[in-house]
């Protein structure tokens, strides 16, 4: 069964509100053309988690698409800086953040993606992300372990390498949390750089994480992942993080989506 | 290159760190760590070979042929030993495995505890910083955090932080222009690098700070391994 | 730092009374080797655990290595039938079964890479293996949770088509639930097919899933997974487990112990 | 091939589960599981090409060119669509995601719960059986569960079952001569098989049977499907 669209396809399928969980990391293997086709759109009050983001929420918050960020960790690094549409969504009260630490949302998709109303957690010390848990007694020794709630993603969004017309697909490379969040989801939308045939995906069945099963839809979008990097195929740009970091008005923005298509 | 022609105070960081490492099983750099890279690097070099090198893209011992510009640079996916995933990575800490951590953060106060949540007014977030990542997890659960900063001012070195991102097992704190660890609970200076002197770090310290002996500059070898490995300079990027 | 070792130093690495996860299923890629090694030694006490066994676990049974089987399912299947000495060994009283669901063996191992005392599960209706198992209240909703207590193995043992001399090692095919008892484990024995180059691991670095950095030993035993198969090197030897299960007392057993080395 | 000699039992227990899952979105068969391997099969051929195929190895969809003689052959890891893990399975089971699972046992009772962990003699075990793998969740928490077993006489088919390894979700027993579907939480006989009758599987049957239908034989292409795909009759190997 065909699961092919087109990345305008696949993003109607999102809903306002929705819950997404969007893969890759930072710069690597991140959905951005997925994000851009979100903004053009004009998605709104999504919720979007992630361990550590930057490119991807950053445009989401520009654009006005999310209202609440969940992740450890937003910033676009040493070499670009702090995330500035994010932090000023969040800082002039558009978007809530709802800061958990990498390993939180980590452990609220585990227990998702096994089904259980919350996981066990080790200790966070003093950290005032300690507040937003609830511990229960050990029922198995002394004391008390603190939990984290289940968060079910209503879709995870994953860039991929490969994947067949079914949604199987192969990621190379460092997975990150991208099959945990597939687990998780309750269903997935996914972009890839290339289309490729059945026998292709069986011949490195090992590395196929994705089975096709939960998939929604499948957009071919090669340099799916720009700016950021998609590894092996290509390295992330610096000509066009600056340059979106330069936007500053709705007009630049809507010529900026209209530039880089999908 | 800083005002002192010998060695930067990046240099002087990187080594500082590096030095910390000679007896650590495994060591864990997180996001955005361009000078514990470089330490970890030279440590496996010179110090401790037997090292293991965790890092986000959970490539185990990475073997980069240039530094990394970002925490998902290809240099550490390319080559290395094994993989494994970060959520394995957390929980080798929640299970007490991890040895070491290197984490950083916007403010950080005379207990050692730190903030890279956010600066608030009441209920309402004034100043929005990165989000600690791992922290709240790596600083209560790895055996010793080496906390680093690249600031070293009366703003970032806090009486108290604000709020907590992240506390517990620190064991050292690195800046620019000093060393503390944590002794009974409090950071205690422990060297001032060569460049600077125990006015300046008191001056710059929003704690009370006690002398301190001056630190061992970058060796011979330490300085052309870095620098031969590093042509670019990519170390210097966050100065 | 070379963690090659001979079978028989590997395996004198444990001691009686120690818990062993180990690898593969049923008869695939299974630790055979190890466990005949076991068995020569003459270790004692020793309880062991997988999802679902049988050569590696009755071999142990029938050496009266073992006190304890941690398991969902113990069985040689349709071609051979019951595992008879494990069987045996249960209904004379040598050998506790302790029975799991392959699910709670699988969370329980969870609960121990993870760090936490306990894992919450699904319900598993009224089956009598609930009385094992402590509920605790949902701490984001109502009504109460099944868990599971972290199980610690005191080793992993796999065995693995590749490792170099440092215990990185690629495993082929179903990984099973090798990777999660590498991670419960306190430390690993590695069986390997081959000893390879650091670099022919590298070349594969997606599927190298066991970090050698708590190996301790890594033996290489080319056909170490034999009667049993390993996927894609060898196919299980039919002759081999009809002649296994027809051994009925010690001096067969010894003979048997003799003629298969490793 | 049975004493019929125009289809025999493991066939006709197999078309039998097969035609039930035309309407499935996914299917899980576990361990030893010989006739449910050619329902699927069968099913993907004939009836529902769609059906997500799970398995132990956790190769979905595998496309075996052989039968396999084994829970891990490699015909079912060789070709298939994807890769998953056992324990994601289960996690789908947990979900309540898993549409069919296919289980067995060595008792079931007319509750339609089941035991194939042992017989015990107060609080020793006097018979041993395999463990039930992964019945106990699958049972509780999949769709509809397919329970089937290749013999039916009074010590498997009982009253009540000594232990329960498992219970829930039983939507039909499949046994050689007559299929059972759980209704108001008591199985009920749905049909009798071809070359049985009434009085066979009543006075096979350890609780009370209500008379039902004769079952449809297989079809043409039912059998011709399976026979070409089968010559060597590893299918009957229960039998």
């Amino acid at each position: 069964m065909t699961k092919i669209k087109t990345i305008e396809e696949a993003v109607s399928l999102i809903s306002d509100g929705e819950r997404l969980a969007m893969g890759g990391l930072l710069l690597q293997r991140i959905p951005s053309a997925f994000a851009r086709e979100t903004a053009r759109q004009g998605k709104k009050n999504l919720k979007v988690m992630k361990t550590a983001a930057n490119y991807d929420f950053d445009l989401l918050c520009l654009a006005e698409c999310v209202d609440e960020v969940a992740a450890g960790f937003v910033s676009f690094e040493a070499e670009f800086g702090m995330a500035p549409n994010f932090r000023r969504s969040v800082e002039e009260g558009r978007v809530r953040f709802n800061e958990n630490s990498c390993y939180t949302v980590i452990s609220s998709l585990r227990a998702a993606a096994f089904g259980v109303p919350f996981m066990p957690i080790a200790a966070l010390g003093e950290s005032y992300l300690v507040n937003k848990f609830r511990t229960v007694d050990n029922p198995y020794g002394d004391g008390d372990v603190l939990t984290v709630p289940a968060v079910y993603p209503d879709w995870a969004v994953l860039h991929v390498q490969k994947s067949d017309e079914e949604g199987n697909a192969i990621i190379y490379g460092p997975v990150f949390e991208d099959v945990i969040m597939s687990r998780a989801a309750r269903k997935i939308i996914l972009t890839t750089e290339e289309i490729v045939s059945k026998s292709e995906i069986e011949e490195e069945i090992d590395l196929a994480v994705i089975p096709g099963f939960k998939v929604e839809a499948v957009a071919e979008v090669s340099k799916g992942a720009m700016p950021g990097s998609c590894y092996p195929n290509y390295d992330y740009s610096t000509d066009h993080i600056r340059e979106y970091l330069s936007i500053k008005d709705w007009d630049t923005l809507n010529l900026y989506l209209k530039e880089f298509r999908p | 290159m800083d005002s002192h022609d010998e060695f930067s105070r990046a240099e002087m960081m990187i080594v500082t760190m590096a030095r910390l490492l000679e007896d650590a099983e495994n060591v864990f750099m997180g996001v955005a760590s361009n000078l514990p890279f470089f330490s970890i690097w030279l440590a496996k070099e010179l110090y401790n070979k037997d090292l293991t090198w965790l890092n986000i893209p959970g490539r185990v011992n990475p073997k980069p042929a240039l530094p990394p510009r970002s925490t998902v640079d290809f240099e550490v996916f390319r080559n290395a030993s094994a993989s494994i995933t970060l959520s394995q990575i957390f929980d080798m800490s929640a299970r007490g495995e991890l040895d070491v951590a290197f984490l950083s953060g916007v403010q950080v106060d005379k207990y050692g505890n730190f903030n890279l949540s956010h600066i608030s007014d009441g209920n309402r977030i004034k100043v929005q910083f990165t989000g600690g990542a791992g922290s709240a997890l790596l600083c209560a659960n790895t055996k010793r955090v080496i906390f680093w900063r690249t600031r070293h001012d009366r703003r970032s070195f806090v009486e108290k932080c604000s709020v907590y991102t992240a506390t517990g097992n620190i064991y050292s704190v690195v800046s620019p222009i000093s060393e503390f660890k944590k002794k009974d609970g409090i950071l205690a200076l422990e060297s001032i690098f060569p460049y600077s002197s125990y006015d300046e770090v008191a001056k710059r310290t929003g704690f009370p700070v006690e002398p301190a002996p001056i630190a061992l500059p970058p060796t011979e070898d330490e300085l052309t391994l870095l620098r031969d490995f590093d042509p670019e300079g990519i170390r210097e990027i966050e100065f």
